[in-house]
């Protein structure tokens, strides 16, 4: 990807602003962007849900397929996350072989997702040591304005609460709704202008610096962290953050809970 | 085609298993500025498929050995999203989608203004998100949208079109069941407004005379969808639409 | 690949002779480069052909596979046909993943051959369910003199036309002659000066523009049609084109003929 | 984190399986200067983890795209060698990888100086020699040791240290059998030098309490790794070792 | 090799299976200029084998990373055309290929005048068309002549030739059954005209006096092949063949 | 990989030392480096060995794979040898798909290997047509300082001669040693100055020609060749340096001898 220096005048702004406790976007400090979720909107999936989260936009199709279970667990489905920053998204990103960013970006919605044991695997099993559901989530980003962990992450627990197991396309009876147990919830927060800020815009990421994204379950308990890109943070910090990820962490749980059911 | 020819594709009275009429497209839907970070965007809807199209450019090409000198090079990637089908679809690499791609360039470099950047390059990223038979042809129909969208000074609009024939009759739009079960496809890429054709496949098995009438239903079924395509640009410019 | 600026020179060259029915080669406007083939020329492969059209050299071999049957078509074999334009073909062509240029002619002549019908698909099933005969077609493209779609399709119908099926080294029977019912021919028609021309050479297509190429059967009905390149054409167009397509199909079909029967 | 529940990990008197107390790390070895051919190299043994690293550069960045104007791209590869591990890994594209060195090239550019060398870059190799859970962490130490071996300036040197919990129970340095079964794994790059974390990562199942004991778990031995990393450096520098 | 030892591989009267004497070669034909687009080319057949070769260059050696400031490049691709063996190769990435190509490069940057082309690249492209042992020698013989048609100076022709062990005679040119079932197999890329020795593999198993006995025979036959390549240029040069 | 210019000065300056029998490290023309070898060094690999030669660090690891046998071959285990030559041994390595280098170096071993025989290839065999075990040599070299070739099939030679079949964790019996009934060695040439010296280091390499790579096994009997890189040499040098190589050989069997049993 070519790389841009940076411009210095963005990072001043940016500076300049948070002294005054602003924010390029006029947002307060730990204020999101406008969230549209909408579920059960795509054709052939089997659970979907698109988001429009400010300029980003996420579709999360989850799809089923029957699988030999693992020698070593044999009564066991799996759960297979994977996302695609395609060139679509922006014009930063291109061609070839799965970036680096789009890795981390599946793999940390991956793990907010299968440590919080919203999904039984065992629940998930045909007939033990012969078939059962391998639950995979495709991330597929379409517009990427900042902040895409988030907007991915919402979509993919959307996604799977909308999720019909489609039986009787491989004939093993009828139809039924995916149990989904919990809905662990993803909040990133980056360093803009020296200090913290929920929901960067893609003019704080590119004049930003290191990025934290926390995912809470139900409870509140933490179920995957994630430091990325370029900065640190120290323990104190951390500890700010974590108390703003579990009022946005609800806010968010709310909406999803408002569009499934 | 399957041509399989054991699957009734007709009711008795003469029409489609969907109820249309053997002329009759399925119903399409444009919106335009759907992808705020492009340069141009659209998504249409025709019948169950779904594609988004965003258009980035034209911008430097590089690396520097694709450039053309005396001209844009038009860089199409048309790809399907893994859930856009009934199976599951791999990420990556795809013989198929590399060949579409491919003449959906070649038709748009046929068809934009490319000898006003040289050296440039005009990327069209086609995604399709529901595949319900014809899905080449709404990837065209949303480039030229996004095209648009995006101030790129073309020729003309290209719209996607397609007839074919099932039951040995020659029908416009085939839908799934009449693409899998049906006798041949002709997918076409026309400028209405101009009557050129920028792009075309044809697979199965036609007479000359039903490749006739199969080009005649696809000219008039674009002229249909290029008022569509316009009256979604026009909505989008006045603030209309959404 | 290194694209050039085609020189303005040749465009108007081509223009020039084409004002005055003239083309560089000396040929007429629908008249074919010589064509040599021969069959049952491979030692190792199943069935092969060679063809040399003017300075093309293609050479294509058939080997069969047996193969489970798909589960939605348990009583049916399969065909796969790929191309390979590799650098020993021209010294445009770059060593790499199959380009879009080999992709494309692979599909083409695929398309053709498997449009007109001329394989049963069920006659090359063994056991339902349980193996069947895939057919496996490779375009061995060594010297790119211009129109390889048609060379490529000739070399590949009659390559078949020619083929053994290699039942006794599978174990399952005595060797047979594939049957193949049809003849599926390729004919390409390219822009040259502003005109459409029948087989155009190396000169030709690189100052020339849009191309077509068009299956055609034994009964005259048409199997697959390709539109390459930059350029547009009319309906009209197509029709006078079409015309002269039906002559020169029938008489490379009768020079298959004349050599694997 | 497997977190199946029905694998005793603690015995009776609180200590763990391998008779470590839930605040002992496991034993930590580094040497210097075990790559002969490179700028800068470290081996670290951390429990029956083994890693080594080579430091080249800075060298000019290249492919010239990869450049930075102002400053040095930090290039790693973690890898895991196809012995690591009980069953063999294949050599080649691996997602676990990718994303380690992704976090671990962005950790380090938060603490080499490198804005000392704009359009140059500097290679961190790690090589996984022997796997037995808290590999990304060895890796790290044995980074940071074998930039300082090369010279590289950094703010201080990040060591990798990882607490987790077990059978409801926060505890120091999971080895293998507490990271399949347990419930949480928290790694952290820390610099003791100055407090700050350059790498963290976290799954399964933590209370806010938890993770704040976790934490202070990690700060402690961050600082006695710190003390092993240093004391290895001096004996190299004095001719000391080996 | 495979040496199982208990097939049969020489008759009683000690002729080898297919006729030929110990000391026999297969038969060898070869002709020149085949590939009109290329600027030099050649077939070979060399018993069952068949092989044809495109030169192209000199010409620039692009990217630049892969120039030499003072010398040429030899590119070499060796490729089996799938159909080429009794078993279809899947087209693509293969060691043994690779492995090849290596070490024929460098058999003819041995040989060819590279001095005189500083920054260019010159292209071998052998394609085997029918295997059944001996390929690489076959692609040796047959690049020689391609260079030769296209001009290049070499300060000799190499010629692939390779002896072999079975039922522990040494023997010339094993046959594929030879191959298979024998104990040794030595080919070998030998200049005539100086007598140097440019390409060399060995597999098997040969003591000294074996080994001696096998670089004579080839030693032997690659000069009658030797002479057959001069025959075939110069009956092309003379307008002679087809 | 980018290739500099070799200084004519290196080559000068090695030609000089050639001239006046000498070389730029001092040792004789047939004197090797010191060569440290270590077994049963790696934790998780069923066999292993570390070499240490001059400045060339190569670690080999063995692990066994249960396989269903080849179906021609149904009695028959399998062996797979590969070389990586990653970034982290040198300056010059680039990341990437195997380079030819590290695919010739992993070829080289693994004939050696194969061809003396050393392994009894039926005795692998668990049950026929079903389960046998293939023996995987990964070469993982750290450190180039020249002449991988003899460090990498030293080390996977002991390696070999460490393994353990690990039948228990697969459940198939109990584990035992590998049977290695023989020690092919790699001895390997390098033309520096004009002449041939053994084991070459980095600047020899740097300036120097051709390579000759020779595995020889306990009976003297030569198993593999290999020539390698830009250079050409007669029968008369090979057989100059076969008598050097049947001592070194036998001196590094030695080695191995004293370090595996």
């Amino acid at each position: 990807m070519a790389k841009q220096v940076v411009p210095q005048l963005l990072r001043q702004h940016l500076a300049n602003l948070a002294d005054d406790d602003e924010r390029i976007s006029g947002r307060g400090q730990w204020q999101g962007r406008d969230v549209v979720l909408e579920v059960d909107c795509l054709y052939n999936a089997d659970g979907s849900a698109k988001v429009v989260w400010g300029d980003t936009v996420v579709y999360v199709g989850v799809k089923f397929e029957l699988k030999e279970p693992y020698s070593d667990r044999p009564t066991s489905g799996s759960l297979m996350c994977g996302a695609d920053l395609r060139p679509v998204a922006h014009r930063k990103y291109e061609p070839g072989p799965p970036s680096p960013e789009s890795i981390e970006l599946g793999r940390v919605v991956d793990r907010g997702i299968r440590e919080s044991g919203c999904i039984d695997m065992n629940a998930l099993c045909i007939v033990p040591g012969e078939s059962a559901w391998m639950v995979i989530i495709d991330i597929h980003v379409i517009s990427d304005g900042g902040n895409i962990f988030d907007a991915a992450g919402l979509a993919a627990i959307a996604a799977l609460r909308n999720a019909t197991v489609p039986a009787s396309r491989y004939d093993v009876g009828e139809d039924y709704k995916l149990a989904v147990a919990l809905t662990p919830i993803i909040c990133t927060f980056t360093r803009v202008g020296g200090r913290y800020v929920y929901d960067a815009d893609e003019e704080e990421e590119l004049g930003g610096a290191e990025r934290l994204s926390i995912t809470l379950g139900d409870n509140g308990s933490m179920h995957s962290m994630q430091k990325g890109l370029k900065g640190t943070f120290t323990a104190a910090e951390l500890s700010e953050i974590l108390d703003v990820c579990k009022t946005r962490c609800s806010e968010l749980r709310d909406l999803v809970d408002s569009k499934v059911e | 085609m399957g041509g399989y020819g054991d699957v009734k594709l007709l009711n008795d009275d003469g029409s489609r298993l969907d109820g249309r009429a053997i002329d009759e497209s399925r119903p399409v839907e444009v919106k335009v500025g759907v992808i705020p970070v492009a340069d141009g965007s659209a998504w249409v809807k025709h019948g169950l498929n779904e594609a988004v199209c965003a258009v980035y450019g034209p911008m430097e090409a590089h690396p520097r050995k694709i450039q053309l000198q005396d001209q844009a090079v038009i860089d199409v990637r048309y790809n399907m999203a893994p859930f856009s089908t009934s199976d599951r679809i791999r990420p990556g690499f795809n013989r198929r989608s590399r060949e579409i791609s491919k003449v959906t360039a070649e038709a748009f470099a046929s068809t934009v203004m490319v000898e006003r950047y040289p050296r440039s390059k005009i990327r069209i990223e086609i995604e399709i998100l529901s595949a319900e038979a014809g899905t080449r042809c709404v990837g065209i129909t949303a480039a030229s949208v996004a095209l648009a969208d995006a101030g790129i000074p073309m020729r003309g609009m290209i719209v996607g079109v397609a007839s074919g024939k099932i039951e040995d009759t020659v029908v416009l739009d085939l839908d799934k069941a009449e693409d899998n079960y049906g006798q041949a496809d002709l997918p076409m890429g026309i400028m209405p407004t101009t009557g050129e054709i920028a792009f075309m496949q044809m697979d199965g098995d036609l007479s000359m005379d039903e490749l006739q009438q199969a080009i005649d239903y696809n000219f008039t079924a674009a002229a249909e969808i290029h008022d569509i395509m316009e009256a979604a640009l026009r909505a989008h410019y006045d603030g209309g639409d959404e």
